[in-house]
């Protein structure tokens, strides 16, 4: 099939869909219309849309943990304490590492192992193992909406199952499910295969079924200018919406400065909607907030002091959904009430802060505008590389360097972009690759990394990005010499 | 001082950044490291090995399925006739926090030489191989 | 002696210092002269002045425990865990409450009972009946500035061992540490006793040796609102500089509103400079932010939340220290480890946040100068009721309620305000009592709290004081009907 | 209904909230409540107990102290003729956090007829109270 940003024709669909549904045994149990009427039935207290869209009125930041086991029952288990004891306002089903690359054989061992040592041995819930009707045994088990969550490249049987099943969103997105993780996926080959996602989530909507899709928003996770970021999650509501996708939610994960973290919500927000209304979708946009996701400190108080600190941000940057960490995050996944415990300590800090938002200033205002400006700087260039068309130019982009994603691992990806904080510790860009920012954009980068340069009475340079990325894990943001 | 390390990590882990850095550090200290990326299997570390005929194989896991990607790799190690290479391994290698000595016990009778807990930093590793390889500080 | 706010002669403080050094057989072993001795020797890592001073030239903020119990080695074993393993700044000698009430009868028999039963039976360090000696022997075991933190209405003998024993600051006033703290002792003899451990403080000051003083911002902890905190703390700000005190630090307890509590700190600061400038003092200022002093939440992971936005607005306030809670806060005096876990997740949220400050907006400029206008109204008022004595008036206005706290035990306060928060969360009048506000001032609150009402669906009344009590413990901030 | 209940603070405790929080409570709920307030000795509560004749004394110890501050009350209760009167504690009674079992225990074994631990809410008290004085709700 040719690339191109345009909504698939039945045809198109279906003939795909015949494969897709043959990759696995348990592909031939989805069945479109059975589906449909399986959807129909969730009540709206299950529904992601609704719920959002319930939360976006009222003002109110939810907030939903990352979480998934091997095995069935143990997923239902774990599921029911986030909810119960956790307070969870939306749930997850994190997706295995198998299971994302298409490794179904794997997962097959991972679950028999699983099994025998009475304890998950894979990082996630096999949910195209457990086919249809093992995922409507989780979300009948449950009273909040189900999402899946994972990272997978291809995740079109997977999309397949879990929506037959009740789960009434989709996390991911061409770009930022395959340049974080995977090596030698191709973006023609991704962003086909995430067409066809947002194509199924389209047809559902033709049929008067309501489901979210949610791109990446965080990428790598690591020190990710806003920008980049935000080009990304747009170009993502963009691909999704010309499938026919309406509720979509764009995702940003925080660097740790507060006026920068707001700001670049705001201008994710406030660009997205400009974009998707010049080509004339018609979406409902929401946002979700990430807690930190770089690497964390050991120290479970410590962690909890990250915790909070992103729930406080989520919340005074009006984020729809905040995605909560847990104080395990640094040693391994999290037992469930390690996990319940992120979400009470985000839950309170939402709670205290329910209502409170960062006033504007003239520093925010600036910054909104620095990411704006730099975000469309990126953007018109992807249009013009491919001529246009949105999806050849996200191929034509990632060669030439005018996409790239920080320390991400796929060899389509430049590598050539590397960030660092600024003296405030806001994340800025020491050097710039390809990406296509006006002179005066790099020079203000420039003279931010040279004030903290100053500061620090040390040269601008790797040895700052290192300690950035150690720094958080560390106590501290900033990553200063002899820290 | 021309030792070389193989540097990788194994299995379906896209985790990049550990990577990155650890291959500044070695190369800082001054190995030859052969630096095989991301997502890598058990046959790619002992090809690399072979072709550069390293001194020792240096696996990280994050994701939490190291128990299940490292299982035999010893084994085909000496099967390609790389007798005795040093294996270390590190990251966040299995599910979930769980007691460390156990885990180090697991690994070990895997036929690791070294097995690191999560947060280890690079420093630690770069003294233990010049000790292991007789390298003088 | 008359009360009047003017600076004791030696005369007159060297009369009352006999007496005063009889109340228990350790008085008697305070040598002024060989203390200022021992003061000399204090390093300048261990000088509260000092210390105080770096952080607030480098913008940092500093975290403080609290923390005390019975006997002198476990207490040093616990000041020692703060340290090494909590990361505190400064460390705090809790004083138990018998102390507080210069029964030192039964802090003895508190003292056998902790021997016997193995664990501190008192909840705090007796630093009268360890004396001197023992004093000296836990700030030689320490690396860091000493503080007692008591709640003493007469803390003569109290403050004469401390500062003798190289401990180099002192909290209290003589508002905040009767007010709160006791139900019948009347404010002359506070504001007497408080001249002379400010006047002690004053006379080490003119033998060259600086200590620090701190009046306790958050009095009851419970819906204060800031003006009448900020009003208090200037005014024990006065008191002290008047006896020749030199080194102050006031502080501030968060209401919870972010934008509220940034502008009590402003206005706090900026006010009691111009005050200290209008009286002619030469005073070294620096702030104190104490983390939420209401009723906590008893899940842990719940208290770290609270306490990390504790920690946040401090940071973006810009305290130069800020006091820390636990996880245990709800339940009991902390162990070691829960203690070391609230300064941990603290110390994490402040070195995250280190170098950010809340931007100036409309919204925070507002605020300023609401609290401001509200704190002259009180002040102005004492000073006209004292016939210009700070001292005199104090008394006359509490006896008036324009001085008035709300939820006090003393017999000496009036009682009659009741605070309630309004829809953002501040903390807002409900009843002025004879809170000396403008027309214009009291029908703003009223309007605010009219909009929480209208958007609650129910009347301005008691229960939302209520509410507002029960609310952080239950996981809000505002105390909203079925909560 | 016209049970009497004094409430108050023992010791050189000053916590005052929770005190007027109780005395609205109980009063709300048809009690007559002599609220005695903070920082009362145990002859305080005795004697306002004899002269308001009442049917339950009520007391708060939040600061840790309570242990100390309340052994001895009941047989104070006992030489002061009010044989059998209702006690009840609650607050946070002990320094620290304890096996709440055991704390219990020990207040019992001081003749408290009912012990609450820290954040019981009022309403909690006011059932409790009911049933022991025999009122139908
Ligand atoms: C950033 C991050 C991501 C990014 C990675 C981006 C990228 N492509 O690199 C994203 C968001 C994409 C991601 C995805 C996933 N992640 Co992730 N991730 C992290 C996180 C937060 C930081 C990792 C990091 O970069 N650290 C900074 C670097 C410098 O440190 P490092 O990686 O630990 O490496 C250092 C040391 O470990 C040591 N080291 C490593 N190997 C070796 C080897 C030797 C011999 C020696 C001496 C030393 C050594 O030296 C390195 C350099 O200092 C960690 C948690 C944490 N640490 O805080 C989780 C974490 C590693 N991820 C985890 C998981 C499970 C996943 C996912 C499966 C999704 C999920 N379930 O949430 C996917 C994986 C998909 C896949 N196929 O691999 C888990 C692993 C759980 C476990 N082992 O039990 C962790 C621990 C989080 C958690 N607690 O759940 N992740
Ligand atoms: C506010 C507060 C203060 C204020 C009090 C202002 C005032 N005058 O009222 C100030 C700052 C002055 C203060 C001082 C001190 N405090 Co204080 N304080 C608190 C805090 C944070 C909230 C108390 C409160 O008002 N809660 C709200 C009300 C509504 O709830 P409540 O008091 O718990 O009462 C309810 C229930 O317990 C129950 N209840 C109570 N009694 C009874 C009795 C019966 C029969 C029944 C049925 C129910 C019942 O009903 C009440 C109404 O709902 C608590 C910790 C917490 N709970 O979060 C610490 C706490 C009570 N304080 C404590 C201490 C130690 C002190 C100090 C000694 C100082 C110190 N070391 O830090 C001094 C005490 C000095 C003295 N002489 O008493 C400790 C007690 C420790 C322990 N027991 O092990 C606590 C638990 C904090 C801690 N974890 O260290 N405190």
């Amino acid at each position: 099939m040719e690339l191109k940003n345009k909504k698939w024709t039945e045809e198109e669909f279906f003939k795909v869909r015949q494969e897709v549904l043959n990759q696995w045994p348990t592909g031939k149990d989805v069945d479109l219309e059975e589906a449909a009427e399986y959807l129909r039935k969730v009540p709206e207290h299950k529904s992601f849309p609704a719920k959002l869209k319930k939360a976006k009125e009222e003002g109110i930041t939810l907030a939903q943990p990352r979480a998934g086991v091997a095995l069935i029952e143990d997923h239902i288990n774990l599921l029911r304490y986030l909810q119960d004891v956790g307070e969870a306002d939306l749930l997850p089903s994190t997706i295995d590492s198998y299971t994302r690359q298409n490794r179904y054989n794997e997962c097959e061992i991972g679950l028999e192992e699983s099994r025998k040592a009475g304890r998950s041995m894979l990082n996630g819930f096999p949910a195209v193992n457990h086919g249809v009707e093992g995922c409507r045994r989780v979300f009948e088990a449950v009273d909040l909406p189900l999402q899946a969550r994972h990272g997978t490249p291809d995740a079109r049987l997977l999309s397949e199952i879990i929506h037959a099943a009740g789960w009434t969103s989709n996390e991911g997105g061409a770009i930022s499910y395959n340049i974080p993780y995977a090596k030698s996926v191709s973006l023609e080959k991704s962003i086909l295969d995430w067409q066809y996602c947002d194509r199924l989530v389209g047809l559902y909507e033709e049929m008067g079924i309501s489901l979210n899709r949610e791109p990446f928003g965080p990428l790598t996770g690591t020190l990710v200018p806003p920008s980049i970021s935000n080009a990304v999650a747009i170009i993502e509501g963009l691909l999704a919406a010309e499938q026919g996708v309406r509720n979509i939610t764009l995702g940003y994960g925080q660097c740790g400065n507060l006026i920068q973290d707001v700001a670049a919500m705001k201008a994710l927000e406030e660009q997205a909607e400009e974009y998707f209304k010049t080509f004339g979708y018609d979406v409902y946009l929401t946002t979700v907030f990430h807690q930190w996701m770089g690497g964390f400190p050991q120290d479970e108080a410590k962690a909890f002091g990250v915790i909070s600190w992103g729930s406080a941000t989520a919340a005074l940057a009006g984020a729809t959904k905040v995605i909560v960490k847990t104080p395990h995050e640094a040693v391994g996944i999290p037992t469930k009430e390690a996990n319940a415990q992120g979400i009470k300590a985000t839950k309170q800090t939402l709670n205290l802060l329910r209502g409170q938002r960062l006033p504007m200033s003239k520093e925010l205002e600036e910054e909104i505008k620095l990411i704006k400006m730099e975000t469309k700087c990126i953007l018109d260039k992807v249009f013009e590389v491919g001529k246009g068309d949105l999806a050849v130019g996200v191929v034509k982009a990632f060669e030439m360097g005018i996409l790239d994603i920080p320390f991400a691992p796929s060899k389509y990806n430049a590598g050539k972009v590397l960030p660092a904080r600024d003296n405030n510790g806001a994340v800025r860009i020491l050097e710039f690759g390809n990406i296509p920012f006006t002179k005066e954009i790099k020079d203000f980068h420039r003279s931010l990394l040279e004030e903290r340069a100053r500061y620090e009475k040390r040269e601008v340079g790797f040895q700052m990005v290192v300690d950035d990325i150690y720094a958080v894990g560390k106590g501290f943001l900033v990553g200063r010499p002899n820290m | 001082m021309g030792k070389t390390v193989v540097l990788g990590v194994i299995g379906a882990d896209c985790h990049a950044v550990g990577n990155k850095i650890l291959e500044r550090a070695f190369t800082d200290a001054g190995f030859n490291v052969v630096n095989i990326g991301v997502m890598c299997s058990q046959e790619e570390f002992i090809n690399a090995a072979i072709e550069t005929n390293a001194d020792a194989i240096l696996v990280s896991s994050l994701y939490g399925h190291g128990e299940i990607d490292c299982r035999g790799l010893r084994e085909k190690c000496d099967e390609a006739g790389l007798k005795n290479i040093l294996l270390y391994a590190g990251g966040n290698l299995v599910v979930g926090k769980q007691e460390w000595s156990e885990v180090e016990k697991r690994f070990k009778e895997m036929g690791f030489n070294r097995v690191y807990p999560p947060g280890t930093s690079p420093e630690v590793g770069i003294k233990d191989l010049k000790h292991d390889l007789g390298i003088e500080d």
